[in-house]
């Protein structure tokens, strides 16, 4: 194997064998080296978030990946490619100019009693952004999640000061045995706790630039990615083999999972969430 | 359960019957694990195999499950190189299916030989002549880079995903793939041949020595060919078998036909060196060494029909239906070529192994026979065994086939 | 300078780093690697000064010359001695590993006696007192009884000094008998000597001076008599100018070997014997002055004028071209007519023996030379000898108690004709073996002797000699303590009767007597091993010098006899008419029975008296056949749908026996050679005890004979 | 012991097949003097260690028209392309250029078996058990010759051991190359029928060199081209066609 041990032979074939051979191990080894070195320094890198979210994406289901715009049905068929996030996205404005945003009169769109306020912009892992005015902004968690998670039993919310992504760690929450993680919808730096009881969670401010809301949800999308959600929701749990009822009498029960307590709701939650 | 731990958006069956399906399966790896017990602290006597026969049932299963687990290696060569993202609906499970049979393989190899304990000198007192040196040293490497290929998968497990830490050196490994897979694809390359080479290099054995070209035996050819074509039957057939059991679509159609094309085209160029390759053994290399070829073909129970039956039936046939795309489309049919496929590969490596070893050389010698004891079958099927448990734990708390969802959500 | 902590470390630091670039960390690795792969589980090998030391294999009868290589005078390894003057230099594959026996698992630990011997009795460990107070009043009842049968020893190993000690022991008790084994290679011998009209002294056979030897069925070339000799002589006859004929069923080694090998129909011999001399009578080939000295010439040439060589040829299978030719080719030049068999297979039928045997008078072969010798008495001390009485010959339920010695030999014979000789409740029997065997199951009581190398042993003249030798053996072994040799255990035994001790109660006292023997009757000439010229014994001045002549592994051979007239012969013996037309009738055959015939190799037919490592021949190849293994013509067994090395059992009147069938075309067609093979490493004691292996299936016939069985085989 | 100073030698045999009589004390001499361990219970023809083993071959012919022949088979010492030297991987196994006798390395041996399945003359033996001698029996061992361990592949080396007390004599009496009489392998010496003689073939004036000239002589397999320095010998016409001719299974 090396010089001087026995049976070492300076022939070429000898050489050329061992220095493959050694090419070989020095790749590998040194990918893997890279790929650890690599993944040490973006766990200390804030956006390490921002990865994270790039991974999960792409393991989303091709149906939750859908644009926005197949949701609205301006087109057909159209996967989104950039995680959710319309700010980095070329064909989002050109949709925007074809289609004139509709003027709703209505204050808030309902659908089978969740009603979501239309004075604030949706992320699409449920929760939403309401500017305050005062240049910071309100996040909370929307009708859809509140109704399907009901009261959590603990939430855990960045520190004041502190700094949360868009579709990074907004806060998470613990219900029953699961943890859940909710997505930011937007940049910003904590200002304010707020609570599930105060029905919002976090006040930020932004932090630079004016925060762009391009990406998130508003107005006329909100009914049919309810629809659409409310469909999901319903696959989600029949993933288990239950087919339960969603709504009663017309509504999306409040506390859904009491109905059938017994079910992986961490499963459903975290879908729903947008977790892959 | 276990239902945290099955990845979201996926239906899987409960706990019960999965233990149900595993225990069974538990079982035949223990029994195995007790007959490798006895191999490795009595002594390979517990075994069938003797002095003329000194390859047996374990050899012929190492050559046969690194041929057709070359299907990670030609998914990965697929997908990553030639960026075919048909490709990247099966490549999870080719990995899986990759690395069950090189570490299967592994495995056996360390029982098979006498003194497992030094297999390290191979390393360090390598003979760079031997085809089994080359073998050795491919295979450690390739079997470090599938299970290096096999993290990002395990670490994308819906819990294990939830540490932060995991998940971004998941996505950094991922990112680098494209090199490992070329290192997979080289290496599988070379221990492929090496396999082929094995029995092609022994000029003892005029029913297995070929002809050199270079430095290597046309063996080494064959089998990197026949390899790659039956990679991806492999991972048709065995997706396929994956969907039949837990009744479930897993991937979309195109994908198996693509497989099958790839694996047809192959095949088709595969017979072709191998029909000439054997002319140039039957009228050149064994006349010259003093044996007439079609004498190998009188002894015992080898007839001409097992070479009509390898290159033929299980070689031509399938090659044929897999490149026409009518009856590629028919997803019988399909299976059906994917599976003579496989088994016209698994032909030719008995008759590597086997069948060379029972011929005899010498003007006393008469034709051997030889047949497996239990502790060399307990063994196999232990292997068999431990690649079910694997990959059933991994198809279910792990993501083998990313359509899947997207199927069922559609 | 100040050195800080720091930089010792760092210099230690770096020392390991240029060290890995040097060669030294590897190639340590390298042979520490190696090393470690020297396992424990292997065993030490013997350390110590290297000697060389000549002896003689104990195994059998041939008492071949040999050299040890000694390690701390413990034998390592034995070699042949080539060019011996004696002829008796070279080894065979069971002598090679002689030194092995004594460490044979088989080996006795100690006295044992069976505790009730017909009620599913069991073997214990005695003590020897017990063993004698036990045994002693049994001898008495038997010598005291004329019901009870006789006391009689058979001894395997006939011609020592100790064989006179038997006798002199035998002696003392009225209606012994002294019995020797049932098939000697030199039993044809016994049979002229028989047929002599007059006393007559031993005979051998002068086959340096012979130009033709017939054989029938004797194993020559395979271990008979002296094997190197016979080997000098007849291996290569193109060189030694003379013929070897060998009549055999099947062929055998000594029949490829043979010049020309004559195939004969199993049994047919007799009728083969008769036809030839036919030929001789017809065209008038023998001497004219047997017609004088053969006392029953007439009734001889009648009878022989039936056996004309067309009809015979029909019988034996041997065409009638060859039955003259052969017929001139004995009568024509100084030949040998020997009746024989392999060494398992026993004696041939009286008749047979005695026809064959006739062959030579008709040619005028005693006291001819290139033909049978008569060979000289061995000096000896105790004048008186018993007459010896092959087993075979013994009458039915005659003998009370006995004493067997020299099984070791392996010269076997059934259990079941044993059985047949004792009393009716079969008496009592005591066996001296160094080990276990399956003779151990039919005594009564084991006498733990020396095992060879750790005993004094003396090898008197080969079956077949054309003149007396003999050498002697020095222990190389300490013998074991709980050992008892056959002259201590004759002198207990003799105490426990009450007729006393008498003479030497040593077993080198014993050997030192004939030495003395030899050196003072001054014949012959002492050959030592290291090929030096021979030393006549006149030339020794007195018997200690002779005596360490012997002590450095000197072989002394006997003057030749002086000519002499041969005497009158009856060449028929003791034959009547009737066994006369059956002599010469084909075996009768029932159906499609295959005839079993049982088959081994000399001194190496009983596991424990040969070294473990013959494993390599009779287990680990397929030279030769161990017990469980038979071998069948391939036509007759694709007849039987049977398959080379396929499982078959082998059924027999007297039971079955579980063989692996082994394809051998140099079988004949019929016929199934099973082998009294030993399985020299693999059977634990009982093991060894409860298989008699073929020979458990061989019918006995009413004359003590069991060439042929007729057998079934079936699929395993 | 320089071996650069020592004169090249080619070890050979010829083995006289009309000699063999099949008697095997080759066999046991070879076991005896390599330290070979007697047979496990259930070890077969197939499974025991022989370094030497002598087979027979029949001429196929029915009865009587029969003949068998002995043929001692050892280690043929294979010259051009060792088949079993190229295939270890981890160099267990060599030629020695000094001598032509393949050597193996039991120690390093990983019992992979390969070099077994390389050789065309079944020369190699695998230790299937571990090696057991009875109890006692250690100290008949001889005591140049280390035993070797399960697991291991084993063959004949021309009583190597042999050679090398020779070489330490020539070397004790200042002598440069061995006397030949010295290094006689085992079953050479045993032989009862002087059936093997062996020498040196580089040795022009050797008995050896001048006996394979014989038109009688042969070698098996010789169109391997293995190069083999074991030849044999016989008159017997069919032995020579058979050994010869295509091989008819």
């Amino acid at each position: 194997m090396f010089p001087w041990i026995y049976e070492f032979r300076w022939t070429v074939g000898h050489i050329i064998f061992l220095g493959v051979f050694f090419t070989v191990a020095a790749v590998v080894v040194s990918t893997v080296v890279l790929a650890l070195r690599r993944s040490k320094k973006a766990i200390a890198d804030p956006r390490r978030e921002a990865l994270q979210w790039t991974s999960e994406f792409e393991d989303l289901p091709a149906v939750v990946r859908a644009c926005r715009h197949q949701l609205s049905g301006e087109v057909k068929e159209r996967t989104c490619h950039h995680e959710f996030d319309c700010r980095s996205c070329a064909t989002h404005p050109q949709f925007l100019a074809r289609t004139a945003p509709a003027i709703h009169a209505a204050a808030e769109e309902s659908l089978c009693g969740i009603s979501m306020p239309l004075d604030r912009y949706y992320h699409r892992g449920h929760t939403w952004v309401k500017p305050e005015g005062d240049g910071t902004f309100t996040i909370g968690l929307d009708e859809f999640g509140s109704r399907m998670i009901g009261q959590p039993d603990a939430v855990a919310l960045p520190e004041v000061g502190s700094a949360v992504l868009a579709n990074g760690t907004g806060w998470t929450m613990r219900k029953r045995s699961s943890d859940l993680r909710v997505l930011a919808p937007i940049d910003g730096v904590v200002v304010e706790q707020g609570g599930p009881d105060k029905g919002w969670y976090l006040r930020v401010r932004s932090e630079g630039t004016e925060p762009q809301f391009r990406h998130l949800l508003r107005g006329h999308e909100i009914r049919p990615w309810l629809v659409r959600e409310l469909e999901r929701l319903e696959y989600a749990l029949s993933s288990d083999g239950i087919g339960l009822s969603l709504a009663d009498g017309g509504e999306l029960m409040p506390d859904l999972w009491k109905q059938s307590p017994e079910i992986d709701w961490e499963g459903v939650w975290g879908s729903m969430l947008l977790q892959a | 359960m276990d239902k945290q731990f099955i990845p979201r958006g996926l239906r899987r069956t409960t706990f019960g019957k999965f233990m149900a399906w595993m225990i069974p399966w538990i079982l035949v790896l223990g029994f195995g694990l007790y007959a490798i017990y006895l191999c490795l602290a009595e002594g390979l006597f517990h075994t069938n195999m003797d002095n003329r026969f000194a390859f047996g049932l374990w050899i012929y299963l190492d050559l046969t499950v690194i041929a057709l687990g070359a299907g990670a290696f030609f998914t990965g060569f697929l997908l990553y190189i030639l960026r075919r993202e048909e490709a990247r609906a099966v490549i999870n499970s080719a990995v899986v299916l990759g690395l069950i049979c090189y570490s299967g393989a592994v495995a056996v190899l360390m029982v098979d030989v006498g003194q497992p304990l030094r297999a390290w000198f191979t390393f360090w007192h390598p003979n760079t002549h031997s085809m089994l040196t080359e073998v050795t040293f491919c295979l450690t490497a390739y079997l470090t880079v599938l299970l290096i290929e096999y993290v990002p998968i395990v670490l994308k497990n819906r819990k294990l995903r939830q540490i932060p830490r995991f998940l971004v050196f998941e996505f950094q490994l991922h990112k680098i793939m494209p090199v490992l897979a070329g290192v997979g694809t080289f290496l599988s390359f070379f221990h492929q041949g090496s396999l082929g080479g094995l029995y092609g290099v022994l000029q003892g054995r005029p029913f297995a020595f070929r002809e050199a070209l270079g430095i290597w035996p046309s063996t080494f050819f064959l089998f990197v060919l026949s390899a790659a074509a039956a990679g991806p039957s492999f991972v048709l057939v065995m997706t396929a078998l994956v969907q039949g059991i837990s009744k479930k679509k897993l991937v979309k159609p195109e994908v198996l036909q693509f497989l099958g094309r790839i694996s047809g085209s192959l095949l088709l160029v595969y017979i072709l060196v191998k029909a000439i390759d054997t002319l140039v053994w039957m009228n050149y290399t064994s006349p010259m060494v003093g044996f007439s070829a079609f004498e190998f073909y009188n002894a015992g129970s080898f007839g001409t029909w097992i070479l009509v039956l390898e290159v033929v039936v299980l070689g031509l046939v399938p090659a044929l239906l897999l490149v026409n795309g009518h009856m590629r489309a028919r997803p019988l049919v399909l299976l059906g070529a994917a599976l003579m496929t496989c088994c016209g590969v698994m032909l030719n490596r008995f008759v590597m192994t086997i069948q060379t070893l029972a011929l005899p050389t010498l003007p006393f010698d008469a034709v051997l026979s030889y047949m497996p004891s239990w502790e060399e079958v307990a063994t196999f099927v232990a292997v068999l065994a431990y690649g079910v448990l694997l990959y059933s734990l991994s198809f279910r708390y792990l993501t083998l086939f990313p359509q899947e969802k997207d199927i069922r959500q559609s | 300078m100040k050195l800080t902590r720091r930089d010792v470390l760092r210099f230690a630091g770096g020392s390991v780093l240029g060290a890995l670039f040097t060669p030294i960390p590897w190639k340590l690795l390298d042979d520490s690697s190696i090393w470690t792969q020297n396992w424990s589980l292997i065993p030490p090998l013997p350390r110590g000064p290297i000697t060389t030391k000549f002896t003689h294999c104990p195994l059998c009868s041939a008492g071949c010359t040999a050299k040890a290589r000694c390690v701390n005078g413990v034998p390592v390894g034995l070699s042949g001695v080539p060019n011996l003057a004696t002829r008796n230099g070279m080894l065979c594959a069971v002598g090679l590993a002689a030194h092995h026996v004594a460490y044979h698992p088989l080996r006795l630990s100690g006295p044992q006696a069976f505790t009730g011997k017909d009620d599913g009795s069991v073997l214990m460990p005695v003590t020897l007192d017990a063993l004698l107070a036990s045994l002693g009043p049994k001898l008495r009842a038997v010598m005291s009884s004329a019901s009870a049968g006789a006391v009689a020893v058979l001894d395997q190993r006939p011609g020592r000094a100790m064989s006179r000690r038997y006798q002199k022991f035998l002696s003392g008790i009225p209606g012994s008998m002294y019995v020797v084994s049932p098939s000697r290679e030199d039993g044809m011998l016994g049979t002229l000597r028989a047929l002599s009209g007059s006393p007559c002294g031993p005979m051998g056979f002068d086959f340096e001076n012979t130009k033709t030897v017939l054989s029938v069925g004797a194993p020559l070339l395979d271990g008979w008599g002296v094997p190197e000799r016979m080997q000098v002589l007849f291996a290569d006859t193109s060189a030694s100018g003379k013929t070897l004929m060998q009549i055999e069923s099947s062929q055998s080694r000594t029949a490829r070997g043979a010049t020309t090998w004559l195939p004969v129909v199993p049994g047919t011999e007799a009728a083969l014997a008769l036809s030839f001399a036919n030929v001789i009578f017809r065209e008038g080939l023998y001497p004219k002055e047997i017609e004088r000295t053969i006392t029953d010439f007439p009734r001889y040439r009648e009878l022989v004028l039936r056996y004309h060589p067309h009809p015979i040829s029909a019988l034996t299978g041997v065409s009638p071209d060859t039955i003259v030719d052969t017929a001139r080719k004995i009568a024509g030049s100084p030949s040998i007519v020997i009746a024989g068999a392999d060494p398992a297979r026993g004696p041939l039928e009286k008749s047979t023996e005695i026809l064959v045997a006739g062959l030579n008078l008709l040619l005028g072969a005693p006291a001819r030379s290139g033909g049978i010798t008569l060979r000289r008495e061995m000096p000896d001390v105790d004048a008186g000898a018993m007459p010896e009485t092959p087993l075979h010959r013994v009458p039915d339920h005659s003998i009370g108690l006995l004493i067997m010695d020299g099984a070791e030999y392996g010269e076997s014979f059934p259990t079941s004709l044993l059985k047949r000789k004792m009393v009716a409740d079969g008496g009592t029997v005591v066996l001296l073996s160094p080990h276990l065997s399956a003779r151990s199951a039919s005594a009564d009581y084991l006498i733990p002797t020396p095992s060879p190398f750790e005993s004094w042993e003396e090898h008197p003249t080969p079956p077949g000699a054309a003149a007396a030798s003999f050498s002697v053996s020095a222990p190389l072994l300490a013998p074991r303590e709980t050992s008892v040799d056959a002259v201590r255990f004759l002198g207990l035994l003799s105490e426990a009767i009450g007729t006393g001790t008498e003479g030497s109660t040593s077993p080198e006292a014993v050997l030192r007597q004939r030495s003395d023997a030899i050196q003072s009757a001054g014949r012959g000439t002492v050959y030592a091993p290291d090929g030096a010229e021979g030393k006549p014994v006149s030339a020794f001045s007195n018997g200690d010098e002779a005596w360490q002549a012997f002590l450095d592994g000197g072989c002394w051979v006997d003057e030749p006899a002086a000519p002499a007239r041969s005497g009158r012969f009856s060449i028929l013996g003791t034959l009547t008419d009737d066994e006369l037309a059956t002599a010469a009738r084909p075996r009768q055959r029932e159906g499609a029975a295959i005839t079993l015939t049982p088959t081994g190799v000399r001194a190496a037919m009983s596991s424990g008296s040969i070294s473990p490592i013959l494993s390599k021949i009779f287990q680990e190849s397929d030279l030769r056949g161990n017990s469980g293994t038979a071998l069948i013509n391939p036509t007759t067994a694709s007849q039987l749908g049977i398959q080379d090395g396929s499982a078959a059992v082998v059924r027999s009147r007297k039971g079955t026996l579980q063989v692996r069938l082994m394809l051998d075309p140099a079988v004949r067609p019929g016929l199934l050679q099973a082998a009294v093979g030993p399985w020299p490493n693999g059977t634990s004691g009982t093991e060894t005890m409860d298989n008699e292996g073929v020979l458990a299936i061989c019918e006995v016939q009413e004359d003590g004979t069991w060439r042929f069985t007729d057998v079934t085989i079936e699929k395993a | 012991m320089d071996q650069g100073t020592q004169k090249k030698s080619r070890y050979g045999m010829l083995i006289d097949l009309d000699r063999c009589n099949g008697c095997g004390a080759c066999m046991v001499a070879c076991a005896v003097e390599h330290n070979v361990a007697p047979a496990e219970h259930k070890a077969t023809a197939r499974t025991g260690v022989t370094w030497l083993r002598v087979a027979p071959m029949s001429n196929g012919g029915e009865f009587p028209a029969t003949d068998t022949i002995y043929v001692p088979m050892p280690c043929q010492q294979c010259e051009k392309d060792t088949p079993c030297v190229a295939v270890c991987p981890q160099n267990a196994v060599d030629v020695d250029p000094a001598t032509g006798i393949v050597g193996q390395v039991p120690q390093r041996c990983l019992g992979c078996r390969y070099c077994m399945t390389a050789c065309p003359y079944h020369a190699r033996y695998f230790d299937w058990w571990d090696p057991q001698w009875p109890k006692g029996m250690e100290q008949a061992l001889n005591p140049d010759v280390a035993p070797r361990m399960r697991g291991v592949v084993e063959k004949c080396n021309f009583c190597h051991a042999r050679l090398h007390t020779a070489r330490t004599k020539a070397a004790a009496e200042g002598r440069e190359s061995i006397n030949p009489a010295d290094y006689v392998p085992a079953c050479v010496e045993v032989c009862p029928s002087k059936a093997i003689v062996f020498g040196d073939l580089e040795d022009a004036t050797s008995e050896l060199a001048q006996a394979v000239k014989h038109p009688h002589v042969f070698r098996f397999l010789e169109k391997l081209g293995t190069e083999s320095k074991v030849y044999y010998r016989s008159d017997k016409q069919w032995v020579l066609d058979k050994a010869k001719s295509l091989q008819t299974v």
